[in-house]
């Protein structure tokens, strides 16, 4: 019942963990596979190592709700490329999340995983840490970046969708155009903790991104404005701890869904949402997960308010 | 659930316990959460966050009241901080996080714990909790030399009814000469079969000797529980910095306590780590 | 040690009532005054009346998190014309929340307010269902707009902020070099709720703002930002529940702020915040809270991360 | 805290209680709430979604085990579509929310109720708890005809040792002919001055008739307690839209039961309301 697709991947489930998130070492995500999602999204590789910023770069906030700036540390893909091995050996479905110092700079990271055995790569446009970070907030180069990325590989190429615009749908839309096989909403939120007895931002880097259950409702938001406008499929992510959370980016339009932050609480969650998934949609009569994709546009909403 | 809000708290006390090692006692009571702030057990840790400096990984070494205290070696920038602060002066603190020793079910089993460095700071923690539930036990502190003798007054005041006391240093200058496994070595030798089958042995410290520890209780089938170190940027299960190959174990989450069966199953132990850009690397 | 400034504005306490909360009766904004806040915010105000969208229109989705649309429904200007009439008597601090259908029916509003006694007003250019919800989000909008009604005034003009953009720091200059007074960030954050029992949208209009708890972190860092860039009082809107939120807002620059859904739990709780904000004050050693405006900004972050 | 989230849940049972009126069984423990869903006392109220339609506030008309009800007149668009549902069919409830009606100290007060139309949901569920709690009353109820008599089948169940009911209709088709505040005088005239200090009247209805019974109770100084209905958008204290002038107390927090001092503050009593767009109106 849970079997997806999306472009040429096929996915024993829906849920797929989100980058960042426990993807740096083949043995966590092998972990992962066997809790039960269809694939794993590794933390975004670039074409170098890095260190990211200082500790604290992670603390909650709010039950459920974290705030994070690691600035996209990781141990380049040349590292990589020996997890990316090992995954292949056991046959672990991953998809390489990546960024780049330049355009170019993303193309031979994409090509390195593609090469290495991705199933298929991210483009991470929306780090607001990374020397790119204006890709993801400008529908031209996103156009252009996905467009040669699109040329150069063979394998289907997702793009991970920066919430912090005035149009995110506009942003999509040009990845789109530019060869996106699907696109992932959201990344992160732009916020900030400042600690009221040092007087200090805790974060080193002061600002971060939120993640978990403060950001879901604005997730499905966007999922739902992306699913009106995009031919494409749309990965919904952003704060799924449970299978309602997972049912309502369906229900929005989304045709599977990253988990990440909500892991806290152990990855036996996956487990527990491939069940309770499995149960719901049996409690009303579906046969596939796939049925629920975007169903709530179907009721009529009130456009005018009243006067 | 665990809390994994950052609060900042006042340093309460400070005490100087060796040259370079400073124990840190600070209210947990301040942080005013409001429900989940259980009362951490030996072998749990806390991130603790010099503002403007770093946020590090250090095991609680002592619950009293309120009151925490974590036992701090002086190795780089941010414990070198740590160590320049004043009472008064605030920290951050993130957790109880991980998992904790357990308890033998018989309280007349043959225990040994065997502590290096500032690995003794939760073993301390841990014999003190052994005393209160009136287990009988063995502690070896390995050390350089005696200046690196660890919270020596502490430990003279336990009841010798059901402690001893072992210390060894490199240099001989304090207690045996040598290293703490060969005193393990020397110690399990002398138990009799029948009380091998109920010795259990702890122990915190670098892990080469750490490996050493494991290698000896495997030769003599005696259970370990290991408290394991690695890098952390999250400590909550998150980030995925401080798995172990080939199974993936959180020292963070799953850990940092580990047993025999787990320590057997770890290719990485005493061997590699991950560096803070997740690159694998040798254990030095 | 709790008055503060904003423009001409002379406050006893730093906490105004937003907008949209208890604020269309004289009798409830009166209550609020009484409570200690510094000054209420009446209820978006516009030219004519208006029923909003049909309920439910409001509901909480995490602790302390509510969302709603509400759809700017409001009795009118020359119907609320006679509850400032009443304040006037009363003596009330009423800043009145405004907005309309043209840039010339803003000025209409905005004059008539005016007239009756309101002590500034606050220019609502961030209401995502209004006809001018273009405005918000373009900064030569904001700017013609601010500066037309700035000519026509002569009480404070404070810019409500959209916080929905790729640039609120833009938005917030354009304001700014139009003659706005102060600012005050943030309106409600784009969102929506999904039942996955009917597979609906809960709020009748669909999609919503998201207020309360959840976007607080968020808030702040908008207001960090702005402080960078402005000159003009900022005023702190979003999930101020307690003394500490109160206090992050100003560290991270706010001259004053708003408190909205936290009201949920009671009007004493703004009797409670200023007791608290006093200690608090007293405990760091500080004679006015105007001394903390800012003071996070005072400690280096790291810019660049680590390789 | 009260949770204000919508959650849906499917409706057990339908009873038709007279023509227009109907009463809705649903199971609260479908909810799922984690903690803090009280069990709603007499008086308190919940937001009823009905989906595609409208939000309304209902009084909960009663409670048995998990299961609450809300008694529904069919007034117009969403009340009209609420009747249509059927069993298994999804509605949102938010709440519950208000304050309640208080009890007096001494059980042998003399206690009377008020009642007219779907007013007298709150006051059947107020009237079972104070059996239960062995108050004696009089229930007075007030309606146009015999056919819109409401829950003579309950109310025939009260043990009548406890409970007196007096009914009354504008037709005498039923009961006395005339108003249920014409009976409220016909009883206090006849109490003897000692126990008019231990009388309580408690009402819900029209206001234009729960202002009737106010002067009344004010007139032989009788405490009153009056649920009352403003136009509700949250139900939650934020909107303001249920305010009373002149001290701006919330039907939906402060209310929906105010006491004779808050009545006898309240310019709008009887008079004012606020429509959907905040303007005030007349009271018709
Ligand atoms: C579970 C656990 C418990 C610990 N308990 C104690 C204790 O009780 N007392 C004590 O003195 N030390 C303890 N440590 C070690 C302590 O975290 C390091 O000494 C400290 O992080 C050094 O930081 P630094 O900036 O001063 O040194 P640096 O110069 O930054 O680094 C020196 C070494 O410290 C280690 N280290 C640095 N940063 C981290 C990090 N984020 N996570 C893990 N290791 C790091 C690395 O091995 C590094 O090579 C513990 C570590 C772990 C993982
Ligand atoms: C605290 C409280 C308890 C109530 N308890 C009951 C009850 O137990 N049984 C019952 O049948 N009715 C009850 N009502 C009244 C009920 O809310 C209205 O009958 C219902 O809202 C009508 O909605 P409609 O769409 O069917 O009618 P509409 O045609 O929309 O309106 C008819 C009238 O209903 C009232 N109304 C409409 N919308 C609202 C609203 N959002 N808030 C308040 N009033 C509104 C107005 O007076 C309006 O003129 C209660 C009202 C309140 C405030
Ligand atoms: C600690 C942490 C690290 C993250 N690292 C990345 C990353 O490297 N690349 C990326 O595209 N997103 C990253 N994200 C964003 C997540 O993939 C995800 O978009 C976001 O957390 C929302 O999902 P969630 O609420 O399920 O966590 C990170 C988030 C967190 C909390
Ligand atoms: C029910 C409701 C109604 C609101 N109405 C308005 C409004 O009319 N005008 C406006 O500028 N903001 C309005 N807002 C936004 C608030 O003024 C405020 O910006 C936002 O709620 C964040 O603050 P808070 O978290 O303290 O509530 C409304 C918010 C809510 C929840
Ligand atoms: S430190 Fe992040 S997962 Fe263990
Ligand atoms: S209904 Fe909104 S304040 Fe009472």
């Amino acid at each position: 019942m849970l079997e997806v697709k999306i472009s040429r991947l096929e996915l024993s489930s829906p849920i797929i963990l989100a980058s960042g998130f426990l993807g740096i070492s083949s043995s966590s995500m092998k972990r992962i596979i066997n809790a039960g999602a269809g694939a794993v999204t590794s933390k975004s590789i670039g074409p170098k190592p890095r260190k990211g910023y200082k500790n604290p770069s992670i603390f909650e906030i709010l039950p459920g709700t974290f705030i994070n700036s690691v600035g996209l540390a990781n141990p380049g893909i040349d590292e990589f490329i020996n997890e990316l091995n090992e995954m292949k050996i056991h046959n672990i479905p991953i998809i390489v999340s990546l960024f780049g110092e330049t355009i170019d700079s993303y193309r031979k990271v994409a090509l390195k995983a593609e090469n290495a055995g991705a199933c298929a790569v991210e483009l991470n446009i929306s780090c607001p840490h990374a020397e790119v970070s204006s890709i993801g907030i400008n529908p031209d180069l996103t156009y252009s970046l996905v467009k040669k990325i699109k040329k150069a590989l063979s394998i289907p190429i997702f793009v991970k969708l920066n919430p912090n615009v005035t149009s995110i749908t506009e942003i999509a839309q040009a990845a789109e155009r530019g060869g996106a096989d699907a696109v992932v909403a959201i990344n992160t939120l732009a916020a900030m903790v400042i600690d009221i007895n040092t007087k200090r931002p805790i974060l080193s880097h002061g600002s971060g991104g939120l993640s978990g259950k403060s950001i879901h409702p604005i997730a499905i938001k966007k999922v739902y404005d992306l699913y009106k406008v995009l031919k494409i499929p749309i990965i919904g992510c952003g704060g799924v701890s449970s299978y309602k959370d997972a049912i309502e980016f369906f229900l929005a339009g989304a045709t599977a869904i990253q988990i990440g932050t909500a892991l806290y609480q152990g990855i036996e969650l996956i487990t527990q949402i491939n069940e309770d998934l499995n149960n719901y949609l049996k409690r009303m009569g579906y046969e596939s997960i796939t049925e629920l994709t975007g169903v709530s546009h179907n009721f009529k909403l009130q456009e005018v308010p009243d006067f | 659930m665990i809390d994994s809000s950052i609060k900042t708290v006042e340093i309460k006390n400070i005490k100087e316990e060796c040259k370079n090692i400073k124990t840190f006692t600070f209210n947990s009571e301040r942080f005013e959460m409001k429900s989940n702030l259980q009362k951490p057990k030996p072998g749990q840790f806390v991130m603790i966050w010099v503002p403007g400096v770093d946020e590090v990984p250090m095991s609680i070494s002592g619950v009293d009241d309120g009151n925490w205290k974590i036992t701090v070696k002086n190795v780089g920038e941010c414990t070198n901080k740590l160590h320049e602060l004043e009472v008064g002066d605030y920290i951050g603190i993130k957790g109880p996080y991980g998992n904790y020793f357990s308890f033998p079910d018989n309280t007349s089993a043959k225990i040994i714990l065997v502590a290096g460095g500032f690995g003794t700071a939760p073993l301390k923690f841990l014999a003190k909790e052994m005393l209160k539930n009136k287990y009988n036990f063995t502690l070896i502190q390995g050390a350089r030399n005696q200046e690196d003798i660890l919270f020596l007054e502490d430990l003279e005041q336990f009841d010798q009814n059901y402690s001893e006391m072992v210390f060894c240093t490199d240099d001989g200058s304090f207690g045996y000469e040598g290293f703490s496994t060969q005193q393990l070595e020397k110690i399990i030798t002398k138990i009799s079969i029948k009380e091998m089958k109920t010795t259990y042995v702890y122990t915190c410290g670098p892990e080469k000797m750490m490996y050493r520890v494991f290698e000896i209780c495997e030769q003599f089938d005696i259970p370990l529980q290991a408290s394991l170190e690695r890098m952390m940027r999250c400590g909550c299960g998150l980030c995925g910095l401080c798995a172990i190959d080939p199974l993936g174990l959180l020292v963070c989450k799953d850990g940092p306590v580990f047993d025999s069966n787990q320590l057997r199953a770890m290719d990485d132990f005493g061997k590699f780590k991950r560096d803070f850009t997740g690159k694998k690397i040798p254990i030095d």
